[in-house]
């Protein structure tokens, strides 16, 4: 019986940790099995849940996110028999299956959506926590923007500094405003729970936003001109079905990021711009674009 | 025609347990409200917290830490005090320790550096419960207002220390480098283990022994000892201590210094018994589920850890029950608190003329003591 | 720096400041009767779970509105009813109202939607929009030099954000100006010599903490039906205790408290836009120096240290007629 | 002897009736079955001992308590007085023991607060103005309106109070203890007013101590005991003599023991105090210019109205509070305001302190009684040994002293708010006097104490007094002072107006003193 930790957000932050969700409730409908959940409420839940998941014998136990790290890397040792998993993050250890994604190469699609759909050469970029993670999103959306427009503008800023940065939509949507009133039109939330916000204002005012980790089209059809997913359910739905050790690594080439396009953002895809985000696929995916990962150096250089 | 007092053996017993059921009614209430079946709940929750030696370890564990900032709640009511700041105080206890820990544990061993971080830990919280006291003692500033802005000050500081020093580059989640081993206060099934014994795993640590320690050291100062008995003097009645010559300042002083280092020893039970690392947010509200229990053991080293257990019951069974019961949250258990608060707290004497009324309600009155 | 950043810096201000003026006006009302009132916190949040609530469920504005007010109504009588009514200690009444409205709100959000404790988000017919017709800021907007300001900072506002600035007068007014506001002052002081007048010192405070409730009631609603789209647990996020330090250091008058939510709805629009960026001659500030701004500033004004901060004489103080 | 069916025929008309009246408080019966009659248009003194129940009984005619049984008829008709906006409403206006008043506001809001008229305060406060203005120039009592009452005199605020019950239109107005914190030409003026409000129509009520007012000023008197009316009668019928007995409720003189007082030792000087000089937070002096001396082998007694100085003069000289001015010299040592005596030291130099105010300063309530029998002592070896109460002794010492001084019930485990003022009293004495002081300072050894207890309290202070102690003895009771004093202090205003040795002291000559007429003495003034 697999077991799952959501972390701080929550199971329905309609974003990451939702995904997870949905791809576990997928797992349970095919198997017709059921699974273990915790949503921690504060940072001391996370290893408690771990272990108490794990003591209860469930296997795999998934922590959902890089801040259960710690949790799940302490936890598996004590625990060598068991089976855990880890998304976003690297645990080395033998039972321990890491999933990580490139979140720059879906990054750099959306940013190349952004640019062709901002008049005003001003895009925005809205991060939750400001951590090296998020600085990822950041660099390959700047990358996919300027792709497109060198000469446009990025405005960023972060929520804060800790774990409620995550869920702190009001917070959000003054950033976002803040942005609106510097000229941008179209912002890339990167914030969990907080993009509610940044997605909300955008509607007020009448801008766009891109969503993230799962698809958000459908929360404001009009607004939201696509997401960034983060096939955060097919990773979870993997590692419940089949749970292999080591580090799994999800790009743009096995479907694990892209840009989502529904009915709910194709009346603002156009055909120009759809053209240029399959141009821009190809040539990641032949490697005539090298997307700059963040993290690999610590720089978006 | 007069209202009948309650003796003062109901006032100690009965009062507090009807104030208790009040609460537990309001919250099966709630319970019930929102389609669960209370008596299901309690089930769940008394066998989560008693029915199991890994239920029991985590309601000792839970309640190790209410002891703590109970006993913060309780001394300084003693002298008079109402101190909300326990939360603050827990937090930079916990820094203290972590600090020490990450300085020193690498080149120490662990009996030095135990002690050392344990005293690290009072000392902070100390130091934090000191300033609100001073004001309030020097400058007049009403210490529930000081020390609500102390909570915040403790939380913000730590996020800053967090964020920006202690950090592990390069780490995404906002906690400190894990401890040397020296840092970490042995688990009690690892102890029991030691001595041959098996016992489930918990984090259950050794600090519950020094909250054990903390409920007798605070019971025999506060009733053996000259400083204990002004403390006292000073919080029932500013009149008589003028009179016998007491200087408030000073035991208010004291009595804030004691609830902040009894505070301060949460981090000792969070931090080195069971983290083992600094991290954010590792008191959790316990501050103020001190006020709660201060309240229900009526500031009483006995009454407080009865009621510590009580909570820490509440808190591992609720967790179960969430575990458990779909659709049920632990914030229930937070709820529950809030209640007890109220009736046990706020409204403790709401219950007092109607239980009066119900005792004397009886044929034979008995007599009253004489008169001189 | 120009005039977009201080229209914006502005705006957000006043959209900080809101809840921060309402619960102040709140407090104001309840302290200067002589009521401590620490369950600003617990009002606020427990209004704006009853606000999202009843608009997902009604969709109807009006119950909404009335449905923060009446929550927080009801949470301000049993404050009274512990502390005015029966001698209960008013901080611990307070304390009580603010873990019982964090609890409960989640609970029953979590059992009612099945969300985790959020309410779905609430739809848009509810919402408070701008005051002005988006076409009319584009035109303000326009204006040379005052134009970003005007529009960004003063009237891309719902109207509960101008209620909120119309309350402080109206509060300043109430106290200072009428007959109930002579009383209330004098409740605070000394509720011996009002009773000794032949007014009811429970009635009195009874109507302030009501009054307190309808300004959190108001609160709670702008948190979730402007502010915000949907109620998410414990969003209040010390919003109350923030409003508690306001009515302090303005020293329990309406206008300074009203200052003094704006200097803290200010810090916060500020530091959310120095994040990263060096301030000149001092650096890179910490957010979190900029966030322990206003508890700081209340503990200096507190101790005496910036002026001194003279509470109502009966400030927590439970009126009994019984001694000992 | 008592007269409690006043005249008989023809029924004279009654502005105030309260019948069978009765109030409780906890275990205390302040009123039990009070009947109180007063005649329309007269001035009707209610007297009797500190907490005989007198402020309760005019508080429920005002509606501020309500009376557990009783009926209240004003003006011949029953009228259902339930709170003080009934009162106010049947015109009824009450001067409180303790003043109404709210500091912050100016003195015409503090009028207004109540019956303001107008929702505006303006309007109300213009309208308000003009009729307090001649209200003042009818009644003469004139107040400054605008300033704020925080800065009044007390004597300002009095007459604050009073136009405040006449603006509602008081037709019955009741003063409780208005004289207390007066200057005597204050005090004189009020009575000028009050006999110009008489004449006007208005019935009065008023509470005092001090009987020379009550005879000069009332129509007719009313003496309350334990909560009980023991006299009602016409101001003619009655004399100081018979009033103070009615008060206290026993033959006034309880008696000297001895004919001729024992000789001090005079070669032997425990205290002597300079030049004291006090001022309270207000400004106000307390003390002025205080010298005195105790001997070994004397109690000095310390008679005063109270309120004039006597308790801040015991404050001062235990320690308790610091004087602007003077000295102090206790055995070898002398204090200076800049190094005052605290009350620690006060204890370890053999002072012991009876406090007046038992209940907020002599013990402390919550505590079990052999735990205040520590407090101001609990750090002497006997009680605490490195830093450790040594319990067992404690209790021992409380059980012996409880025996000795018969305390009851005889239970060192009971709370001490438990205890009757009386037993309270009691274990207190027993305290300071276990210490065997060189030095006694004692304030109203036996306030709400009962005859047999005075009489153990007496000998008590007495055989101490024969061991040689050094007594001083501040008792609002003239028939203590004359039957424990050797010599005598009178207090008036912050100032020893007199000194006279016992033989010189009748109460016609203390009385005179004490309101402040100087009289020509053989012993001489200090
Ligand atoms: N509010 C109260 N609560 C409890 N006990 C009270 C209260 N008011 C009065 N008492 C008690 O009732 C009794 C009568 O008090 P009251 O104030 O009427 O006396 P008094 O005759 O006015 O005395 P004094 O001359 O000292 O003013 C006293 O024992 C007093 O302690
Ligand atoms: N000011 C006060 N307020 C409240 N309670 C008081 C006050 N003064 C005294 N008491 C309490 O009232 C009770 C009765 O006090 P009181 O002085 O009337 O005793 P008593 O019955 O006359 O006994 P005794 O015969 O020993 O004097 C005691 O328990 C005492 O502690
Ligand atoms: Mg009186
Ligand atoms: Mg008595």
């Amino acid at each position: 019986q697999p077991a799952v930790v959501f972390d701080m957000g929550g199971k329905f932050d309609r974003s990451f940790n939702q995904a997870a969700y949905v791809g576990l409730e997928r797992w349970k409908k095919e198997t017709g099995k059921n699974y273990l959940e915790f949503e921690i409420a504060n940072e001391t839940q996370r290893e408690q849940a771990i272990r108490r998941m794990a003591e209860r014998g469930a296997s795999p136990v998934i922590g959902i996110g890089f801040g259960q790290a710690s949790g799940i890397e302490k936890v598996a040792k004590e625990f060598p028999k068991q089976k855990f998993a880890i998304i976003d993050s690297v645990v080395n250890l033998p039972n321990v299956q890491s999933v990580v994604f490139k979140e720059h190469e879906g990054s750099f699609l959306a940013g190349v959506m952004a640019a062709k759909a901002s008049r005003s050469g001003k895009v925005g970029f809205i991060g939750g926590m400001d951590i090296p993670l998020i600085r990822k999103f950041l660099c390959g959306y700047e990358q996919g923007v300027k792709y497109v427009n060198p000469k446009a503008e990025v405005i960023a800023n972060m929520t804060g500094t800790t774990g409620a940065a995550w869920n702190d939509p009001v917070r959000g949507g003054e950033l976002a405003k803040a942005q609106f009133a510097r000229g941008v039109d179209v912002v890339f939330a990167a914030a969990g729970a907080t993009g509610l916000g940044v997605y909300q204002a955008a509607k007020d005012a009448g801008k766009l936003a891109i969503g993230v980790d799962s698809n958000q089209n459908h929360l404001h059809p009009g607004t939201m001109l696509t997401s960034m997913v983060k096939r955060v359910d097919v990773a979870v739905y993997n590692v419940a079905k089949n749970h292999s050790p080591g580090t799994t690594v999800l790009g743009l080439a096995e479907g694990g990021v892209d840009v989502a396009i529904d009915e709910h953002n194709q009346k603002l895809v156009t055909p120009d711009m759809r053209k240029a985000v399959e141009e821009a696929r190809a040539a990641i995916l032949s490697g005539k674009i090298k997307v700059i990962d963040y993290m690999a150096n610590n720089a978006c250089r | 025609m007069s209202a009948p007092t309650l003796p003062r053996w109901a006032e100690w017993t009965l009062l507090p347990l009807a104030n208790l059921a009040l609460a537990l009614g309001v919250a099966g209430l709630v319970v019930w409200l929102i389609g669960q079946n209370p008596a299901d709940v309690i089930r769940v929750l008394l066998h989560g917290a008693f029915g199991s030696q890994r239920g029991i370890s985590y309601t000792l564990y839970y309640a190790t830490t209410f002891v703590f900032t109970g006993l913060a709640v309780a001394v300084a009511f003693h002298a008079g005090l109402f101190n909300i700041g326990g939360e603050g105080q827990a937090i930079l206890g916990g820094l203290g320790a972590g600090l020490v820990a990450l300085w020193l544990a690498p080149s120490l061993p662990a009996w030095v550096m135990l002690p050392l971080m344990g005293l690290a830990a009072m000392l902070f919280g100390m130091a934090w419960a000191l300033v609100p006291a001073w004001l309030q003692a020097y400058r007049g500033s009403h210490i529930v207002i000081t020390t609500i802005m102390f909570n915040f000050l403790a939380s913000t500081l730590l996020v800053y220390l967090l964020v920006n020093w202690l950090k592990v580059p390069g780490s995404m989640a906002v906690e400190s480098a894990d401890f040397a081993d020296s840092a970490r206060l042995p688990r009690v099934h690892e102890v029991l283990q030691a001595m041959g014994i098996e016992w489930a795993s918990s984090p259950l640590n050794l600090s519950v022994l020094l909250a054990a320690l903390a409920a007798v050291g605070v019971y025999v100062f506060l009733w053996h000892t000259r400083a204990g008995y002004r403390l006292r003097v000073v919080g029932a009645s500013p009149g008589a201590a003028a009179y016998a010559g007491v200087t408030p300042a000073r035991y208010i002083l004291l009595a804030m210094g004691m609830a902040g280092a009894l505070a301060g020893m949460v981090g000792m039970n969070e931090i080195a018994g069971v983290s083992g690392r600094l991290m954010l947010d590792f008191v959790a509200g316990a501050g103020f589920t001190g006020i709660a229990v201060a309240l229900m053991g009526r500031n009483h080293p006995l009454g407080v850890v009865l009621a510590s257990l009580l909570f820490g019951a509440l808190f591992q069974g609720g967790a179960e029950v969430a575990f458990e019961i779909p659709g049920f949250t632990r914030d229930m258990v937070v709820a529950l608190q809030g209640f007890i608060v109220l009736f046990s707290g706020a409204m403790s004497v709401v219950l007092a003329k109607p239980l009066a009324r119900a005792l004397a309600w009886r044929p034979a009155q008995p007599k009253e003591h004489g008169h001189g | 720096m120009d005039e977009v950043f201080w229209g914006s810096v502005l705006g957000s201000t006043l959209r900080v400041s809101t809840p921060l003026i309402l619960c102040a006006m709140a407090g104001l009302l309840s302290e200067r009767s002589g009521v401590v009132d620490i369950g600003l916190e617990g009002k606020m949040l427990a209004a704006a779970f009853a606000a999202a609530t009843t608009a997902v469920l009604t969709a109807s504005l009006p119950l909404a509105l009335l449905a923060a007010i009446g929550v927080a109504v009801i949470l301000a009588s049993i404050h009274g009813y512990a502390c005015v009514t029966h001698p209960g200690n008013q901080v611990v009444s307070g304390v009580a109202l603010n873990i019982i409205a964090a609890g409960l709100t989640a609970v029953l959000g979590a059992a009612w939607f099945a969300q985790g404790g959020q309410t779905p988000p609430v739809p848009d017919a509810v919402r408070l929009g701008a005051w002005l017709p988006s076409s009319a800021l584009e035109t303000v907007r326009a204006w040379p030099l005052v134009g970003p300001v005007l529009s960004l900072g003063l009237l891309d506002h719902s109207v509960l954000v101008y209620a909120a600035l119309v309350w402080v007068p109206v509060v300043s007014w109430l106290v200072w100006r009428t007959r109930f506001g002579l009383r209330l002052r004098a409740v605070g002081e000394n509720p011996a010599m009002v009773e000794a007048a032949g007014i009811s010192v429970q009635r009195l405070r009874y109507t302030a903490l009501a009054l307190g409730g309808v300004l959190c009631g108001l609160a709670g609603a702008y948190l979730v039906l402007d502010q915000s789209a949907s109620f998410v647990p414990h969003m209040s996020a010390g919003r109350g205790f923030m409003a508690l330090a306001a009515l302090i250091f303005g020293q329990w008058r309406p206008w300074p408290a009203l200052a003094a939510c704006l200097l803290f709805g200010f810090l916060d629009a500020v530091a959310i836009r120095l994040q990263g960026h060096p301030l000149p001659g001092i650096g890179e500030m910490p957010v979190q120096a900029i966030q322990a701004l206003p508890y700081l500033l209340t503990v200096l004004l507190l101790a005496g240290f910036m002026g001194r901060a003279v509470a109502p004489r009966a400030l927590g103080i439970p009126y009994t007629k019984e001694r000992a | 002897m008592h007269v409690l069916d006043a005249p008989a025929a023809p029924p004279p008309e009654w502005a105030v009736e309260m019948i069978d009246i009765h109030k409780r408080f906890g275990s205390v019966m302040a009123n039990q079955g009070v009947t109180l009659r007063v005649r329309r248009g007269t001035i009707h003194g209610l007297v009797g001992e500190n907490g005989a129940g007198k402020s309760t009984l005019m508080s429920i005619l005002y509606g501020f308590y309500h009376a557990d049984v009783g009926c209240i008829r004003l003006h011949g008709r029953e009228v259902p007085i339930g709170s003080t906006h009934d009162a106010i409403a049947a015109g009824v206006g009450m001067v409180h023991q303790h003043f109404m008043l709210v500091d912050t506001l100016s003195a015409l809001d503090n009028v207004l607060l109540g019956s303001e008229g107008h929702f505006d305060l303006r309007t109300a406060r213009h309208n308000a103005r003009q009729r307090l203005q001649m209200l003042m120039r009818d009644s003469g009592l004139h107040v400054p309106l605008d300033a704020a009452v925080g800065d009044l005199s007390v004597g300002d605020r009095q007459r604050l109070e009073i136009l405040k019950a006449l603006y509602r239109g008081a037709r019955i107005l009741v003063l409780d203890e208005p004289t207390a914190v007066l200057t005597p030409q204050e005090t004189e003026q009020l009575f000028a007013v009050l006999r110009r409000l008489r004449a006007q129509g208005t019935t009065i009520l008023i509470i005092t101590h001090k009987l020379k007012e009550v005879l000069a000023l009332c129509d007719d008197v009313t003496v309350m005991r334990a909560g009980q009316v023991v006299l009602h009668a016409r101001i003619a019928e009655v004399d100081m003599q018979r009033l103070a007995q009615a008060m206290v409720g026993r033959s006034v003189h309880l008696g000297r023991v001895e004919a001729s007082p024992p000789q001090a030792d005079a070669a032997q000087v425990r205290l002597v105090a300079q030049d004291l000089h006090v001022t309270d937070s207000l400004g106000v002096p307390r003390l002025r210019q205080v010298s005195l001396r105790l001997h070994a082998g004397e109690i000095v007694g310390v008679a005063g109205v109270a309120g004039n100085g006597q308790s801040e003069l015991l404050d001062v000289l235990s320690g308790l509070l610091k004087p602007q001015n003077g000295s102090l010299t206790i055995g070898a040592r002398t204090f200076s305001p800049q190094r005052w005596l605290d009350p620690t030291t006060a204890r370890q130099l053999g002072v012991a302190h009876v406090p007046e105010d038992r209940y907020a300063r002599g013990m402390v309530m919550p505590f079990a009684a052999w735990e205040s029998m520590a407090l101001g002592y609990e750090a002497w070896p006997r009680y605490s040994r490195w830093g450790w109460l040594r319990r067992r002794a404690l209790q021992h010492d409380t059980a012996q002293r409880m025996e000795r001084f018969d305390v009851r019930p005889r239970n060192i485990h009971l709370r001490c708010g438990l205890f009757s003022g009386g037993n309270q009293q009691k274990q207190v004495l027993a305290r300071e006097l276990a210490q065997q002081p060189a030095i006694l300072l004692i304030g109203q050894p036996t306030r709400g104490v009962d005859i047999g207890a005075i009489e153990f309290i007496h000998g008590q202070i007495r055989a101490l007094r024969d061991a040689g102690c050094a007594i001083l003895l501040v008792s609002s009771e003239l028939d203590e002072i004359l039957a424990l004093a050797d010599r005598v202090l009178v207090m008036n205003h912050g100032s020893i107006v007199g000194e006279l040795p016992i033989e010189a002291c009748d109460e016609t000559r203390l009385g005179l003193l004490m309101a402040g007429q100087t009289v020509a003495v053989g012993g001489g003034a200090a």
